[in-house]
């Protein structure tokens, strides 16, 4: 599966009546919504009302309390998906050109890593350990993996964080270009992203 | 399947990167040489208890290693991207495994040899030793990756992964002794054939569910 | 960091023919000492000749305990004054040592194969011994461990400070609790009670020890220094 | 002043929460325990060499909580608030070594007692073995620490820290194991009684020197 | 000290012809500038142009290749700089009150927890341990910090990183006071932080 095959699949994500606990608590309920193919879902919301929660649940990463989520026309559940949380799930130790290929390995990667460092602007940091790469080198280390391989459904927690303007333009890109391939983005922001979203999901107030 | 290779290639880089090879070594060597330092000169002594405990210092240096290898996945969130793997989680936690092993467990084994001559084993003894450590070694590193998976969220897991694996840990360092001791050895490497198996088999299934519930 | 290499520049003169006068006194004093050791001196009266393994052993023990010391005083210049020379000089020093440790520990117990009957035995000195071979161990790890120079310099430093604690456990060892290895007839407080006819070659060997110490340590020293010169030079030029 | 009380008392916390005392507790008996299952049935074999190996036990528990001491705080920048106190930084690492030795050090100590019967040690000499290891604990957590920050910044510098570490719990463990054998009690109590007071006076400075080349 | 006491001593900053290293690479050179008790200097660059590193300079956890960094007008060094950095400092086991007063101890605080958790908008949370904080609540916490300890100059590195629009606000606010009083605030970021910097110092490309 090359990464410029467009997804023929139409993938489609619906959500019925979900309801996440953390800890006891009851985060957010009866959120339901459907995404369709190629567009891109802005989750907004305050500190701590949810949002990660959501992304989590949504991956599979956090059993819901209650509800749902459904992916349809998906042929490889397997495949489906590209997670960017929080963390950036890099070693210290290990170089950037190490990363890209573990990644491109453990998630089915066709694309070559030089490629995708170049379109991410790490160019030239190929064998610099991640210990010492910037906030910002960094976070671009984890976007490279939505360029590694391709998968339908993009689930990303506040991608810009960290990124310098060259840095939120390249990510604003590589979204447009996914969701014109008919992939489909959820991303949590508390600022937009550039492209204009398709759809604006927000999770009520903390408590 | 590259999806295993690469978690290999990956681990075992990670286990060489930084101390290296030689850190466990070190870890082992180190507990070995403090046996005869405790235990003082009377070298008849060495020679009668001195053996079996070449069991115990790698068993404790396989434990040292085992602390922050779910941990770490779990905090810098590269767990999240093995659950998203096209392969299965058990075959990579295997994958780890088999890294942990040819990283940690079969220098140690070789390492086994000059330590258990320290220890003044009977040179005769010496390879069934190192077969049996390297048997040892594969179910220590089994039951270990259950512990390290079940401890991965709590913080200083360290210790408590102590509590929970040592107890798994009983029976091959029983049999290992014996082979060390030079008592019934052909049955007791049949024995810790075994128990390598078992939990090289069970291990990583037993890790794999543990760590599907960590990821939260 | 850098104006202190001025001062390296003297250096590197001052060793450029140091180093090679160190290797040739030390040849020189092999050719007389080896030889006088382990030739025209008198056999003992219980060990017969395999004392002549003494002139390799006790000056490798020695110089071994001698070059830590050396790394000490260095690597404390290295802290306190921030002397990239003696940090060059510490490093430089260190697989030196644990060479003469190595050898005097192997030398040891091929000695005492025969004359205790035993390869090793955990006696206080050789216990002592082993652990200061360990440090040196230790300290060449650490400083592989550590990529940034200057950090591993100051933390290495540290690290061979705090291992000082260990050589007077060495020397003394054999008083506290004496057990199989003989107390120093040597150095000693009220006059040496070894033989004079072994003396004469055992300091020869023990100065042959210590010009072999330093040609090798000022060769270290200058290829460290060339390596850090290019260093400061890819650093004076930005990314 | 208020500093070393504010460090001290967050370290004790954060050392009891997740595994709490019971962990290295655990992993000091656990260790322990291990010794006879290798050394066998043999009492008189156990008698000799077990209370010795008590030492082991509680050098390689030490061990196993100083790995992460500093690492921890370099990586989540907590090292950086330390550097900011208004209290030395030398003084900060000795509240921390304290902290260390009353939920670490202090609970092994005791445990020493049932561990070191179960080693067959001659109940006269209990007092003295706990006594021993309290000192002795001390001694290994002043040598620790500067173990540990030495290596904080070394990826799985836990096992690194073996290679540097044990050789200065050479000495502690050597005396301590005469105490647990009975020989040259008072003498051996005196000189543990030394190395702790150096290593608590050095230790922390050594260290708190280490962790501000560490700090980048 | 109490924090309503303004900082009488004026503090300033001079940095003279500073040079910084990472890892045998000069980030930058020459960097020299002056900042006036009050003034609100924000540190603009690309990812890995050397915000981090300088920040750290400042502070003392960097040795700088060449220059210096001189404090002027600062009584007590020992108690002249906060810093925020990308890392929070936070241990996930203790929670929220036991950082709090740790800090206060640490630091040399005077403030009590309640007040400071209420304005970073904390409260509530107070028994949290930081392990199931939100990104953007585990942020608040670190920047409470500035508001648990006075001192007169601030080092903040991305500090609205994470943070929601109400924590934006929250934060340019405590800023703004803190200049008022005469402190002195350097940041390091990407988009402006609201209230307008008395100074914007850029520092050369990245690689
Ligand atoms: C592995 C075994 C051995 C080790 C590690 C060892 C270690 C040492 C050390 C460290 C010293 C220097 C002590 C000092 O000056 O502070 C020394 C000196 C000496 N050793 Fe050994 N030794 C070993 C075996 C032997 C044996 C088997 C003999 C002969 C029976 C021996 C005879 C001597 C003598 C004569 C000296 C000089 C003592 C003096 O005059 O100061 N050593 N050894
Ligand atoms: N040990 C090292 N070896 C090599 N390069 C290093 C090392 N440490 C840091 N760097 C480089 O130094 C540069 C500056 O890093 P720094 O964190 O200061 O940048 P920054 O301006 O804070 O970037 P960001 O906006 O992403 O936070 C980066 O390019 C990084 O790769
Ligand atoms: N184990 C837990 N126990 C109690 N509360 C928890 C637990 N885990 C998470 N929470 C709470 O769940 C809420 C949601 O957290 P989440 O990370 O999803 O928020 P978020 O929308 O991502 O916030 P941010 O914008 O800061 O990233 C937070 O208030 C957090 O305190
Ligand atoms: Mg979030
Ligand atoms: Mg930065």
């Amino acid at each position: 599966m090359g990464a410029n095959r467009p997804f023929r699949e139409e993938p489609k994500l619906r959500v019925e009546s979900l309801a996440v606990a953390r800890g006891g608590r009851v985060i957010f309920e009866g959120l339901g919504f459907v995404a369709e193919a190629g567009a891109l879902v802005e989750l907004r919301g305050a500190n701590g009302s949810g949002k990660t929660s959501l992304l989590r649940a949504l991956a599979g990463f956090l059993k819901p309390l209650t509800g749902r989520v459904v992916f349809e026309n998906i042929h490889e559940p397997a495949l489906a998906l590209h997670y960017v949380g929080h963390q950036n799930g890099l070693k210290p130790t290990a170089s950037v050109r190490a990363h890209l290929a573990y990644w491109a390995g453990l998630l089915g990667g066709a694309v070559t890593g030089e490629d995708v460092s170049m379109t991410v602007g790490l160019a030239g940091l190929a064998d610099l350990p991640a210990r010492v790469l910037s906030q910002g080198q960094a976070r671009r280390l984890a976007i490279a993996r939505l360029l590694l391989a391709p998968r339908p459904i993009w689930l990303l927690d506040e991608p810009a964080s960290a990124l310098d303007a060259k840095g939120r333009t390249v990510l604003a890109n590589v979204i447009e270009a996914h969701c014109a391939q008919g992939g489909l983005v959820l991303a949590a922001v508390h600022e937009p992203l550039g492209p204009s979203p398709t759809q604006v999901l927000s999770i009520g107030g903390a408590s | 399947m590259s999806a295993l290779a690469a978690t290999f290639r990956r681990d075992f880089a990670l286990m060489l990167a930084g101390g290296g090879v030689l850190a466990p070594l070190g870890y082992f060597v180190g507990a070995a040489m403090l046996v005869p330092l405790a235990m003082g000169p009377e070298r008849t002594l060495l020679a009668a208890a001195g053996p079996p405990l070449v069991w115990i210092a790698a068993a404790l240096a396989v434990l040292a290693t085992l602390e922050r290898l779910f941990q770490a996945d779990l905090e810098d969130g590269s767990l999240d991207q093995m659950l998203l793997s096209s392969a299965p989680l058990e075959l990579i936690v295997l994958a780890k495994g088999a890294a942990l092993w040819c990283a940690v467990g079969l220098p140690i084994a070789v390492a086994g040899a000059p330590v258990a001559i320290a220890l003044q084993a009977p040179p005769a003894l010496i390879p069934a030793i190192v077969a049996s450590l390297g048997l040892g070694m594969a179910a220590f590193i089994g039951a270990g990756l259950v512990g390290a998976a079940v401890t991965a969220g709590v913080k200083r897991g360290g210790v408590l992964i102590a509590l929970i694996v040592l107890p798994f840990f009983a029976p091959p360092i029983i049999f290992g002794a014996a082979v060390a001791q030079g008592d019934y050895v052909g049955s007791a490497l049949l024995v810790l054939g075994g128990c390598a198996l078992a939990a090289a088999a069970l291990g990583p299934i037993a890790a794999a569910a543990a760590l599907r519930l960590q990821a939260e | 960091m850098f104006s202190t290499f001025a001062n390296p520049a003297r250096f590197m003169a001052f060793s450029a023919w140091a180093a090679p006068l160190c290797a040739v006194a030390a040849l020189a004093l092999f050719a007389i000492g080896l030889p006088w050791g382990l030739f025209s001196s008198p056999a003992d009266y219980q060990q017969g000749e395999t004392v002549r393994i003494m002139y390799v052993h006790v000056p490798a023990a020695w110089w071994s305990l001698a070059i830590y010391a050396f790394m000490g005083g260095a690597s404390f210049v290295g802290l306190v004054w921030r002397h990239a020379l003696a940090d060059v000089a510490a490093r430089a020093a260190a697989p030196i040592g644990a060479a003469f440790a190595g050898l005097c520990l192997i030398t040891g117990s091929l000695w005492g194969a025969p004359t205790w009957g035993t390869w090793w035995e955990w006696d206080g000195r050789l216990t002592s011994m082993l652990v200061l071979f360990v440090i040196y161990l230790g300290y060449l790890a650490l400083w592989g461990a550590i990529e940034d120079e200057e950090k591993a310099a100051r933390l290495a430093a540290v690290l061979c400070l705090a291992g000082l604690v260990n050589l007077p456990i060495v020397h003394y060892s054999v008083e506290w609790w004496s057990t199989l290895h003989q107390a120093s007839s040597v150095l000693r407080s009220g006059g040496s009670s070894i033989h004079p006819e072994m003396l004469g070659p055992l300091m020869t060997m023990a100065g042959a020890y210590a010009f072999l110490f330093g040609a090798l340590l000022l060769t270290n020293m200058r290829a460290a220094i060339y390596r850090r010169r290019v260093e400061a030079v890819r650093l004076r030029s930005p990314i």
